[in-house]
C-alpha cells in the first residue's frame, strides 16, 4: 500500500510538472471574479482529463475511486502549482460528498461526473436572513404543485452563488410540524425564471457572498435531496461535511488548501518596516503569533487523526475550527499591535489591507457556523453536556416565534 | 457620558444630539467619504456657533464654558460625535485654540478669531519629525510631521520642532512656502490625516507659540487634552454600538428564543457593559483631572487612553460577532464605528504607548 | 452642610490623633486570630466611647444619626490610624443593615447598640456544602416546636465565625413550597450547645473561613429575622449589602476600606529585583496593572454615584464586584509573570506570598457572589436580559434534584 | 497524551499509572511534602526498574524503548506523572542521562550506571551563572546555580560553565569540595529547588561531558529534553484536572440542574477543552520533533511550552473557579495540581522566555 502511494506521488508529480503551471509564493490565486471561476473550471477540466480529479471519489460517479491518502499525496505535490481552489468548499468537500449521501442514483449519475469535470459548480442555500445560526428554523418555504415544488423566500451567505449552476436548499415543506421535522432540501438550478442572485458588498470590498430571493421558482419533484420532511438530515450532514472541510480533515479537498487562503501578513517584516523589530514586548507579540498558528496546524493533525482513527467523535472537528477561528482574531489583533498607526492609516504607497483584514476579523467565526455554535456543539456533543433549552422544541413551527429583524 | 449633568449640559448635548442627528447622520458620514476633506465647512461653521470651539477660551477672548470646566463640556460634544461616527476636526482645532490661549494670545489674535468662527481648521504635530534651525532672528523648519489629522486641510498648522536647546511650537499658516502635504488613506471613511513634508520653511520669531522657550510642558498639556477628547469620542462610539447591539439581541430569534436569553451572551453583554462603564469612568477621571490640571493629569489621560483604546476595540468587534454575517457588511453600520474606534486606538498614542508612558511615571 | 462637613472633618481629625494609635505603610493590620478579634472590639470601644461608632447608623440603636458623607469624611481622615476593619464586613455592612432592615424593634435594640459597641460580631450563615452560588436551595432545616425552633444542617464560607457571636442563618422552613417561599432567616447564636465551628484551612495557610454544623440547636421563636417562610427577602437584602460592601458603595463602612487589605505588591520593586525593569515588554505589564487598579477604583466612583443618584439601579453594583474580581485575576497574572521564577520558588530570605496569592486568585471572584452570579445579575437585572431558565422554580422543594456531591 | 499508542505503549503506560496510583496516590504526595527530597529512593528505584531512566539510552548501554522513539516513550511517564503531581526528578536525570549517552559515555560510565539503576540522583544547570577557568589542566568553576531541580539532594551535577572560549560542561559528584546547596522554597509540594555556590571547586579533565569543546549545542539539545517532558507532564496534569472538573460539573447541582446545563459554563468548558487538545497536540509534535532531532526542534519546544505553559495554568485557575470555594482550600486537591503547573510553566523557562527564543529564530 505504501509503495503504491510512493508511486502514485512519483506519477502525480511528473504529470503536474508536465500539465499544470506553477505559482509564485503567495500560493493560490486569489479571485472572487467571474475570471477566476472561469479558470478553476478550466483547471478542474485538465485534472479531470488527467485522471486527478475526484480522486477519493467513487469510480461509478466520474471519480478515481481511490484512498483519502492518495487524495493527500496528490495534494501535497499539487503545492506550488496553479489549483482550482475555489471548488473545494463548499462544491468538492460539502455539497458533492452530501449527493453522494443522500443523492438518488440518477442525480448523482447527473451532478458528480459534471462535478468533477468542472461543468458544474454547487453553492448552499441554507442561512437566511432571519436565521443566524437557527438553520432549522428556515422560514423559505416550498409548497408541492402536481409534480413541481414552488420556492418562495430568501436564502443568505451562499459564497460564489452568482458563479455557481445549482444550490443545495433547504425549504420548509410543512408548517404543522416541529421544525427540524417540516424541511426538505432541494437542488435548486441557480440560473432560471424567479431566482434573483444579489452579491454582497461586505466591509472589506469583497462580494463574494450572496443573497438570493425566490419568487415562485419551479421545482421538479425529482430534485429532492433525500426525503421529503426529512431535510434536517441533509443539513446535518452538509454542516459535517463543512466542519470537517473548515477543520482541515475532508477527503475531497483537492489541492494543498481547501480554500484560497489570503497571504499571511509578515509580522517580522511589519516590525522592521516600523523600526520596532528590537523591542522585546514586540517580538513576544510576533512570536505569539506564529505559535498560534503553529498549534493550530498541530490540533488540525491531532484531532484529524483522532477522527479517523476513531479516537475522538466526528463533532470534534469543531476543535480546530474554534481554535483557528479564536486565534485568527488574536493574530489580526497582534498584526495591528505590530503595525500600529501604519496599519489603519498607511503612509502613502504602503499596502493598506490590515486595516481591512482587521475589519473582517470576525470571518473565522461567522463562516462556517459562529464560534459560539463550535462551542455548543464542543459541550454537548463532544463532553457530553447537557442541551441547550430549545423554546422551537417538538412545538408546530406555525407557533414559533421570530426575529423581529432581518439581517 | 459623565454621569450628573448640569441643567445647561443636558441642554447643550441635547441640541448637539439633534443637530449632528439632522445634519451628518451616518447616511451623510457615507456620502462624505468621497470628499476630499471628509466634512463640510458650513456644517463645522454650524458647529463653531453652537460652541464646539469655544469651551477652551476664557470669556474675555469671546469663549465660555457651560459648567466653569469647558475640557468636560467639550467631552460632551466628542461623545456625541462618537455616537454618530462624525467628521470635523475637533481634536486639533481644540487643542490648537487652547495652545494659543495657554501661551497668551500674543500674534496669533487673528488665528484664534477665524478657529473660534469656524472659519478656519488648525493641524497639530506633536511628534519628533520636525527640526528647527536659528536662522535670522527666526527658525528654519525641516523636516517631514507625520500623521497630522487633517493635515491636508487645516489652513494652521502647529508644529512642534526639535532644536538644539528644547522643543519650539510654530504656528505656521498652510500656505507657508516649503509645506508639502501628501494625504494618507484611512480606515476611517471621513477622519483625514496627511504626512506634512517641511522643506527651508522660514518661521518668524512671530509665529512661535509660547515664545522662545522649551515647549515640552505645553506638549504634554496638548497630548493630555486630545487624549481626553479622543477617548471621550471613542467612549461615546461605544455606547451606540451596545445600544444597538443590545436591542439587537432582543429582537433577534434564534431557536425560538432571543439571543438576549442565551447565557454565553448574556455573560458577554454584562462583560461589554462592565467596560463600557468602566471606559466612561476613567475617561470623565481623566477628563476632571485635565481641566484641574492636577498633578496626575498626565498619568490618568493615559490611564484612559490605554484603557479604552483597548476595551472599545474588543467591543465594537464583539458587537461585530454578536450581528452574525451582517456584522461585517457594508450595508450595516457598524463597520463605521469599528472603523472609528480603531483609528483612535492607534492615534495619538497608541495604547502601547500610553501603558509605557504610565510605567516611565510609576518607576520614575 | 458642606461646612458642616468641613468642621466635622477637622474635629475627626483631632480625635483621631488624640485616640488611635498609627500604623505603617501597609495600611491596617491583618489578622484571622484571636487577638486580632480581640484587638477589633477594643478599638471599636473607642470608637464608640469617642462618638465615631455607627456614623450613620439611626441614634436610637447607638449610632450617630449622621450621613453617608459624614463617615467618608470620617474614612478619609481615618487613613493611617488603627481601625477595627475586621468588623466592616459582614458585621457592620451586611449583617448589622439587615437587621435594620427586617428586624423588630426588640432585636434592633438587643443587637445594633452591641455590634456598635464592639460587643457583638455578626456572621452570615447562607452558603451550603451542597449548594454553591444557589443560597436558596438551603436544605438546612428548622422544625417549629412550640415556642422554639430545632436547626439541622450545615453551613459554609461564613468568615470569621469561629469569633462571631450570631450567626444571621437561613433555614428551610417549607418542604413544599417553591424553594424561594419555604425558607426563614434566624438570628442564631454561635456559642451554643449543638453548633460545632469548624476552621477550613485554605491554600494559602489562612483559615479564616469556618463550616458550622447544627445538631438539634434550640432557637427561640423571637430570633427570627424577618418573616417566617420569608426568609429570602432577608437573603436578598443580605446580597445587596453585600454586593454595596465588596463594591466599595456601603455607608456603614467605618475605616478607609470595606476590608482589611493584604498589601499590593509592588511590581516596580519586583521587576528591579529581578533585574527586569527597563524591559518594555515588563514595563507595559506593570502599567498595565497600574491602569487596572486605578480603573476599579474609578468605576466604583462612578457606579456608586450612579446607584446614589438614582442613574443606576442597584444590581449595578455587580459591575464593580465583577471588574475587581476579573481584573484582580489579571493582575496576580501579571504579578507573576513580572517576577518570573521566583514567585513560585523564592530565593532564600525572599518573601514567598506570591506564590500563595496566586493559588488564591480566584478568592475575589468566590467570595461575595461568584463573578458568574455577577454577569447574571448584569444581563438579567440591568440589561433586563431573559432570567436563566431554573429547573426548580414553582416546584414543591421536596421535588427538586440535588447535587451528587458537597463541597 | 499521544493519541495513537502502540500497544506496548499502551501497556506500559497502563503499567506506570497502576504503580503510581499504588505507590504514589496524592494522599502520598501530601505525606512527602514535609521530606526534605520530596520523594522516596526506594520508590525511585522502582520507577527505574520499569523503564523511567532507560528511554534515552540505547540497547548497548543497557537502555531501550518500547517503539523505537524513546523521547516519546518517556513522555508518556511524564504525563502519567502529572495526573498524579508525583514527586520525584524525571526530567534532570533523564537530561543528564541523555547528555551522557550524546557525548559518548567516556569516564561517566559509573554514574550512568547507577543513574539508570535508580541507585543515584543527578541534577542539571543550564544558566549563566558559573564560570570556569583553566586551571593544572583542568577547571576551577566559581559562581552560583541558580534554581537547580533536586540541587540539594542529586548525587551528581551536570553543570554549564561559561569559559573565554564557550561552554563547558562539568558532571560532579555532590560531594565535591566547594559545592554548597542551599534551598529554596517551592509552591510545589514535592518538587525541590537549590541554589548551589560553587566555591573554587576543582573539575578535573575527566569530568568534562563533551570534552574540551563548546557545549552550546548539547546545551540547546538538554533544554529541548527538559522542555519536552516537562511540558507532557504538565499536559497530564491539566488532563486529569479536566476530568474531574468535567465530571464534578455534571454531578453538582445549581438551581435545580447541573452546572453542566449552564451555557456560559458549558462554552468555557469548550474553551478548556480546545486548550487541552492543543496542549497535547504541541507537546506531542514537540517530542516527534526532539526525538527526530529536527531543524525545527528547538523552535517546536519553544512553541510548545509557551503555548502549554500559559493555557495550562488558565486552564487549571478555570477549574478551580467552576469548584467555587472548595476549590481554594487544602483539603481538595486542586491546588496540588495548580502548584505543579505554574511551578512547571515558570521553570526552564517561562513562557516570556520562549516566546523571546521563538522571535529569535523567526527573525534570524
Amino acid at each position: 500500500m505504501s509503495e503504491d502511494l510512493e508511486s502514485y506521488r512519483l506519477a502525480a508529480r511528473e504529470w503536474l510538472a508536465a500539465n499544470l503551471p506553477t505559482v509564485d509564493g503567495g500560493g493560490a490565486r486569489l479571485g472572487s471574479d467571474d475570471e477566476a471561476w472561469q479558470r478553476a473550471r478550466e483547471l478542474q477540466r485538465i485534472l479531470h482529463d488527467g485522471g486527478y480529479a475526484g480522486i477519493a471519489y467513487p469510480k461509478e460517479y466520474g471519480g478515481r475511486g481511490l484512498t483519502p491518502a492518495h487524495q493527500r499525496v496528490f495534494n501535497e505535490e499539487s503545492a506550488g502549482y496553479e489549483m482550482p481552489l475555489l471548488l473545494n468548499v463548499p462544491t468538492f468537500s460539502i455539497c458533492a460528498p452530501a449527493i453522494l449521501d443522500f443523492g438518488t442514483e440518477e442525480q448523482k449519475r447527473e451532478h458528480l461526473p459534471a462535478v468533477l469535470r468542472g461543468d458544474e459548480v454547487l453553492v448552499q442555500f441554507l442561512s437566511e436572513p432571519r436565521g443566524g445560526s437557527d438553520l432549522a428554523g428556515a422560514i423559505t418555504r416550498a409548497t408541492r404543485d402536481g409534480d413541481m415544488w414552488v420556492l418562495n423566500g430568501s436564502k443568505i451567505w451562499s459564497s460564489g452563488a452568482y458563479a455557481a449552476d445549482y444550490g443545495i436548499c433547504l425549504a420548509r415543506t410543512d408548517w404543522e410540524a416541529p421544525k427540524h421535522s417540516g424541511l426538505t432540501m432541494f437542488i435548486v438550478k441557480v440560473h432560471q425564471p424567479g431566482v434573483e442572485v444579489r452579491r454582497i458588498k461586505q466591509v472589506n470590498g469583497d462580494s463574494e457572498f450572496c443573497q438570493e430571493f425566490f419568487d415562485d421558482v419551479q421545482i421538479p419533484a425529482s430534485d429532492v435531496l433525500g426525503e421529503v420532511n426529512g431535510g434536517w438530515a441533509v443539513a446535518s450532514r452538509l454542516l459535517f461535511h463543512e466542519r470537517t472541510a473548515v477543520g482541515g480533515g475532508s477527503p475531497y479537498v483537492s489541492g494543498g488548501h481547501a480554500v484560497a487562503r489570503v497571504p499571511e501578513p509578515d509580522l517580522v517584516e511589519l516590525a522592521r518596516r516600523g523600526g520596532r523589530l528590537d523591542d522585546p514586548g514586540v517580538r513576544e507579540l510576533i512570536a505569539e503569533s506564529h505559535i498560534l498558528r503553529t498549534v493550530a496546524g498541530q490540533l488540525v493533525d491531532r484531532v484529524s487523526a483522532g477522527i479517523r482513527g476513531g479516537a475522538m467523535p466526528d463533532p470534534a472537528a469543531s476543535l480546530p475550527r474554534l481554535f483557528s477561528a479564536t486565534s485568527n482574531e488574536r493574530r489580526i489583533d497582534i498584526a495591528l499591535a505590530v503595525a500600529g498607526p501604519a496599519a489603519v492609516i498607511p503612509p502613502a504607497g504602503a499596502p493598506g489591507d490590515l486595516g481591512a483584514r482587521y475589519l473582517m476579523r470576525q470571518g473565522g467565526s461567522l463562516g462556517g457556523g459562529s464560534s459560539e455554535m463550535a462551542r455548543n456543539i464542543i459541550s454537548e456533543r463532544v463532553l457530553g453536556m447537557p442541551r441547550e433549552f430549545a423554546a422551537d422544541k417538538g412545538v408546530p413551527f406555525s407557533q414559533v416565534r421570530q426575529s423581529q429583524t432581518p439581517g | 457620558m459623565q454621569l450628573e449633568l448640569t441643567k445647561d449640559q443636558e441642554m447643550f448635548r441635547r441640541t448637539v444630539r439633534q443637530f449632528l442627528e439632522r445634519e451628518s447622520p451616518l447616511t451623510k458620514v457615507r456620502e462624505l467619504a468621497d470628499e476630499p476633506a471628509g466634512f463640510d465647512r458650513a456644517w463645522w461653521r454650524q458647529g463653531a456657533e453652537m460652541g464646539w470651539t469655544a469651551m477652551l477660551v476664557p470669556e474675555e477672548l469671546g469663549g465660555g464654558t457651560l459648567s466653569g470646566q469647558g475640557l468636560l463640556d467639550l467631552a460632551l460634544v466628542a461623545e456625541e460625535m462618537g455616537r454618530l461616527v462624525s467628521p470635523g476636526a475637533l481634536v486639533p482645532v481644540n487643542v490648537v485654540i487652547a495652545s494659543i490661549v495657554d501661551a497668551g494670545v500674543g500674534g496669533h489674535g487673528k488665528a484664534l478669531e477665524a478657529l473660534m468662527a469656524g472659519e478656519a481648521i488648525a493641524a497639530w504635530y506633536d511628534g519628533s519629525g520636525v527640526t528647527a534651525s536659528p536662522a535670522g532672528g527666526g527658525y528654519t523648519l525641516d523636516g517631514t510631521a507625520e500623521l497630522v489629522e487633517a493635515g491636508a486641510d487645516a489652513d494652521h498648522l502647529l508644529v512642534t520642532a526639535r532644536t538644539g536647546d528644547g522643543l519650539r511650537q510654530f504656528l505656521l499658516p498652510a500656505t507657508a512656502p516649503g509645506l508639502t502635504p501628501t494625504r494618507r488613506d484611512s480606515l476611517d471613511l471621513v477622519r483625514r490625516h496627511a504626512d506634512i513634508g517641511l522643506d527651508e520653511v522660514r518661521a518668524d520669531v512671530d509665529t512661535l507659540v509660547g515664545g522662545d522657550r522649551d515647549a515640552a510642558a505645553a506638549v504634554d498639556r496638548q497630548r493630555q487634552i486630545a487624549t481626553v477628547l479622543q477617548t471621550a469620542e471613542t467612549a461615546g462610539a461605544i455606547d451606540r454600538v451596545f445600544e444597538f447591539t443590545t436591542q439587537w439581541a432582543f429582537d433577534r430569534y434564534s431557536f425560538g428564543r432571543p439571543l438576549a436569553s442565551y447565557q454565553a451572551l448574556k455573560h458577554r453583554f454584562a462583560d461589554m457593559k462592565m467596560w463600557l462603564e468602566a471606559s466612561h469612568a476613567t475617561v470623565t477621571a481623566a477628563a476632571r483631572a485635565v481641566q484641574e490640571r492636577s498633578p496626575h493629569a498626565a498619568e490618568l489621560a493615559s490611564v484612559a487612553k490605554a484603557y479604552v483604546g483597548d476595551r472599545a476595540a474588543a467591543l465594537v468587534q464583539d458587537c461585530v460577532q454578536m450581528h452574525g454575517g451582517i456584522g461585517v457588511t457594508w450595508e450595516h453600520d457598524i463597520h463605521l464605528y469599528l472603523r472609528r474606534v480603531t483609528v483612535n486606538q492607534l492615534t495619538y498614542g497608541t495604547p502601547s504607548d500610553h501603558r509605557r508612558r504610565v510605567a516611565d511615571l510609576l518607576a520614575a
